[in-house]
């Protein structure tokens, strides 16, 4: 039984490891959601059902509906971050971004 | 004597005195002429912004860029990231070394199975009469605590909404119009989602104190059904049902009775006056004294805000 | 159980079920409620310190039907007591002195919203005093910072956005080492109450078990707390937040927020961890160090400053220094000598930035000293009270701050003699800066207005005159009556533990 | 000792999860300057200290605590109270996020980028 534990916990840490270093905006908002359910089943692991429910139904769903109306709100659905070296190339980006939005 | 001489205005006084009653020469590049309140009216956010086009905006970027660029700032950011890096891994090592002194995972005489559970788990049912202990110890030995936080969830609407709500007079955003596009597939299966996520989010919540779930959870599944039901129906035939005031309206009457229940309970508590309020056969509805109604208001302020949010987001009005 | 035993219940349910209801309210009627209650609340509060100052002794009141570890519980003594009613007397004149300024920077749809923010903010001061429940203190640390991030930007311009953001990251790191120091805490006693931890920590204290995991806990608790109530090296928010949010919040953010918070830290060293653990971990001497250059490095960056809001917001960076060298003095004198000073430096700070906000009214609303010379002559009530205030902060006798650095010197000599010269030095430096640069400012709004513009004497609004005098007589009462104050903190401290 | 402590780790590993995953949100928070990303290391942060904290309370092969037919001796249950704190620190940190999630939009609105950085030093030059 334990190995199942020890497996959702490399998986959560995993998850957590992507939502930080993915380059797009929206890839960490989902693999940002992932992480979310599988903290839920791990609650239910911890036997602990209520918090499987509200993580489920709180930070799975309405969090991440929020994240998601976020970025279509400021039009970063496909902005594309570098890191910090080669900033002129986010720029063209987030322009290219911008002008897609005003489309 | 230095008030005769042609530049005393650089003199060593000069300037002190300048500095002392604050006439300092401030260069205009620094303080560029700020942008006087028009008739001292208060500026609307969008509307001061709108005037600046998007050369304005080019333009500052060429100013953040020259600041960023230049060697200096290279080897600042250089600098903290490499410290972040090392402050944030001795950290994570302090507290892992700490995590291996810590009461072994798991075991049952750890000092947190002492006789502050023991009651919970031996005297809830009796006590609270609800089935589930948590949700008996939520809203009945530490009612307390859950109202601040249902106030926590109030606050942040009452945020939400200072931020993002615009005037009523405000022509609706062109996006609400252009946005919303009648998808029949979405329709056809919010028809059907919706209410049974309506049903089973107050199931959830109506039984709180039998079976696992309770205001928290059950208000945020009925939230959910509401904006599913908003993204489907668009907003028009979502404010006949659901509209800003229906909104405050039950957001105060669901805190005020929480508020009004749980200090008449915190005031016989203390006074040590019997409470009237029945605690019911353990296991039928009706049952645990006021938990039930407790987890309906939460319940009710927990989804009106999480489709309060979703409102809030999306097009500025509720 | 006579009656009077309830008043701090009612306290606390009054204000929380106020915000509720003045969410349906129109802003007009919003801003006299909420002064009404906020009136009240002082009331009550004033009647429970002569109730347990006449009773002598702390009683706890459970919350609830079931007795301590099980339920929740608040516990009043004198000293929670006493800094109660002085907080609500500071934001009752903070709340009135503002109102004008609210009205005209805030949105007309927001204003109700705004004053909801000012009912629970009292709410969560108030519990956070009284509570003897580490998580309750953890949910109303949370309200705190929500409230104070709405109040930072209620005011809709730019800065104050981003100051709220940076605000918000910073606390948000705090509270979130402050979770963690708590829940470390509940694994090593089981208990959230606060005196039974006491005696969970004393008994592994004894037999040396669970040695390392208590350091790092304190260790937690302390640091979040320090990042919250912006100690030197977290100090970088609070220069924006409370230069450029309207006045009433920087007032009450100054004035009543950091304060809230060292209140809650003195309560964990005294009453969850014990006095003595403290003094044996050291974490005092980190207290004193970060203390001493904070009133340095806050008072040096004050006299650089041209705008006069930015001036008292690094000031108060200063004040705060003062009150944690206070504390890591390790003995009960630099604790009474904090605790004094955490009452001077709120009446005082709030009374400046009402004051600011009054010259800055009659000088067309800039904040640079070059636009409010003379602008005292104009306003007189606002130069007086912001003079008033400024000789507190310098430490002019007859007012609050004189007695705090009196207390401050007197609690050194009794200090080991190396913390001795340090307290020494730095009272004498940092007085001598705080001069500098708040004489400046006097000598600034005092300036005989150019002829040209020697308008008629500006007629201030009668609420504003009432904030000023109540300010001034808290102040001055303060400074004179000091004595039977300071008698009992000292009973206070002894029945904290 | 190095084993000592590794074995140690070994036999608590839910609370060695969550402040691995406490350190990553720690790290992003720090690193990323993009305000969404600091948003979701935040979000991290909150949920590691609740695992850690929920953790606490578990107890090998005990059920959840809900009394099943009339069972009501302590040994059968797990600890409820971390279930309860933790309950109330997903609500705190849902409500925390939104309210970060509306600044960001609106400063996003008035600076046109997420660049915390970048918009601190427009804000102070730029004097809007």
């Amino acid at each position: 039984m334990t190995v199942f534990h020890i497996v959702l916990l490399v998986l959560l840490i995993v998850c957590a490891v992507a939502a930080c270093t993915s380059k797009k905006l929206i890839n960490s908002v989902v693999i940002f959601m992932s992480f979310s359910l599988v903290m839920c089943i791990i609650w239910f692991l911890l036997e602990s059902p209520d918090l499987a429910i509200t993580e489920a139904a709180v930070g799975a769903g309405v969090t991440s509906i929020l994240f998601f109306l976020v970025l279509r709100k400021i039009d970063a659905l496909n902005v594309y971050i570098e890191d910090e070296e080669n900033d002129d190339n986010n720029e063209n980006n987030l322009a290219k971004g911008e002008e897609k939005g005003h489309e | 004597m230095s008030k005769l001489k042609e530049n005393y205005k650089d003199s060593f006084s000069q300037k002190f005195s300048d500095f002392m009653t604050g006439d300092l020469e401030v260069p205009d590049e620094v303080h560029p002429r700020k942008k006087q309140a028009k008739n001292n009216k208060v500026i609307q956010a969008d509307e001061f912004f709108s005037e600046f086009t998007d050369a304005d905006d080019i333009k500052r970027r060429e100013l953040y860029q020259a600041f960023r660029n230049r060697k200096f700032m290279e080897w600042i950011n250089r600098a903290y990231n490499i410290i972040s890096v090392v402050v944030a891994i001795t950290i994570i090592c302090v507290l892992l070394f700490t995590v291996s002194f810590l009461p072994a995972f798991g075991d049952k005489d750890n000092p947190a199975n002492n006789e502050v559970s023991e009651r919970y788990i031996e005297d809830g049912l009796d006590e609270t009469g609800a089935v589930n202990i948590v949700a008996g110890m939520i809203l009945d030995y530490r009612a307390f605590d859950t109202f601040g936080e249902s106030n926590v969830l109030f606050i942040a609407c009452c945020c939400v909404l200072i931020l993002l709500r615009n005037d009523d007079d405000e022509p609706l955003p062109d996006e609400d119009v252009v946005d919303f596009r009648r998808d029949i597939i979405l329709e056809k299966a919010a028809k059907f989602l919706v209410p049974v996520i309506l049903v089973f989010g107050i199931y959830v919540v109506l039984n709180g104190h039998l079976s696992p779930g309770g205001g928290f959870s059950g208000g945020a599944i009925m939230g959910a059904a509401l904006i599913l039901f908003a993204c489907a129906y668009g907003f028009e035939r979502m404010e006949r049902i659901f509209s800003y005031k229906t909104f405050r309206r039950i957001t105060f009457g669901a805190l005020l009775f929480y508020g009004l229940a749980k200090s008449y309970s915190f005031f016989t508590g203390a006074n040590h006056i019997e409470s009237i309020i029945p605690l019911g056969t353990p296991g039928a509805i009706l049952s645990s004294g006021l938990i039930l109604y407790l987890n309906i208001c939460v319940g009710l302020v927990v989804a009106c805000t999480m489709y309060g949010f979703y409102t809030l987001f999306k097009r500025g009005r509720i | 159980m006579d009656f009077l035993r309830n008043m701090p219940f009612f306290c606390i349910i009054l204000s929380m079920v106020s915000a509720v209801i003045i969410s349906i309210m129109s802003d007009r009627v919003a801003r006299v409620f909420s002064l009404c209650v906020i009136g009240a609340v002082s009331v009550m509060s004033a009647i429970t310190f002569f109730y347990v100052a006449g009773v002598d002794q702390s009683y706890t009141y459970y919350m609830g039907h079931f007795p301590a570890p099980w339920g929740n519980e608040i516990r009043v003594g004198i000293l929670e007591a006493l800094t109660a009613t002085i907080f609500s007397i500071v934001m009752f004149a903070s709340v009135l002195g503002g109102m004008k300024r609210v009205f005209i920077d805030v949105a007309p749809k927001k204003r109700n919203l705004y004053y909801i923010m000012v009912d629970l903010l009292l709410a969560a001061l108030l519990a956070m005093i009284y509570t003897n429940d580490l998580f309750t203190g953890y949910v109303f640390i949370e309200i705190m910072t929500i409230s104070a991030c709405a109040l930072i930007m209620s005011r809709d311009n730019g800065h104050c956005l981003v100051s709220a953001m940076k605000y918000m990251i910073m606390s948000l790191i705090g509270s979130g080492l402050i979770l963690f120091g708590l829940s470390m805490l509940y694994d090593l006693t089981g208990h959230l109450l606060m005196s039974n931890i006491k005696e969970v920590i004393a008994y592994n204290v004894a037999n040396g078990r669970y040695e390392l995991p208590l350091t790092i806990t304190i260790g937690l608790l302390c640091v979040g707390i320090a990042i919250k109530s912006a100690l030197f090296p977290f100090h970088s928010w609070l220069p924006d937040a409370y230069g450029y949010s309207t006045a009433t919040s920087s007032a009450l953010l100054s004035s009543l927020i950091s304060k809230g918070y060292i209140f809650l830290l003195i309560k964990i060293m005294y009453r969850v961890i014990g006095m003595d653990v403290i003094v044996s971990t050291k974490i005092g001497n980190v207290f004193f160090v970060f203390g001493v250059i904070g009133m340095i490095a806050g008072s040096v960056r004050a006299i650089a400053q041209t705008d006069v809001r930015r001036m008292i917001a690094y000031s108060s960076v200063a004040q705060i220094g003062y009150i944690y060298m206070g504390m890591g003095l390790g003995t009960e004198l630099g604790m009474m000598a904090a605790i004094f000073h955490i009452f001077a430096h709120a009446s005082a700070k709030s009374m400046m930035f009402i004051a600011a906000d009054g010259l800055s009214y009659v000088s067309n609303d800039s904040k640079e000293f070059r636009d409010l010379s003379g602008s005292a002559i104009k306003n007189p009530i606002a130069g007086a009270t912001f003079t008033v205030g400024a000789c507190s902060m310098i430490g002019i006798p007859m007012l609050a701050g004189f007695i705090s650095k009196v207390c401050f010197a007197d609690a050194a000599i009794n200090a080991p003699t190396v913390k001795l010269v340090i307290v020494m030095l730095a009272l004498a430096f940092s007085t001598l800066l705080n001069a500098v640069y708040f004489m400046r400012a006097i000598i600034s709004i005092y300036r005989p207005v150019r002829d040209e513009d020697k308008g008629v004497m500006h007629k201030a609004n009668p609420l504003f005159i009432v904030a000023c005098i109540i300010f001034v007589a808290l102040n001055v009462f303060l400074g004179t009556h000091a004595q039977p104050i300071i008698d009992f903190i000292f009973e206070g401290i002894d029945m904290f533990a | 000792m190095l084993k000592e402590i590794f074995s140690h780790l070994m036999t608590n590993y839910y609370e060695t999860a969550a402040v691995i995953i406490f350190g990553i949100g720690f790290t992003t928070l720090l690193l990323n300057k993009n305000l969404i990303k600091k948003i979701i290391g935040f979000n991290l942060m909150d949920n590691a200290i609740y695992l850690f904290l929920a953790s606490k309370g578990y107890i090998e092969s005990r059920k959840a605590p809900i009394v099943v037919n009339g069972v009501r001796d302590m040994e059968a249950y797990i600890n409820p109270i971390p279930a309860g704190l933790v309950l109330t620190g997903i609500v705190v940190s849902v409500s925390v996020t939104a309210i970060m999630l509306a600044l960001t939009v609106k400063l996003y609105r008035r600076y046109h980028t997420l660049d915390i950085d970048e918009i601190a030093i427009i804000s102070k030059k730029g004097g809007i």
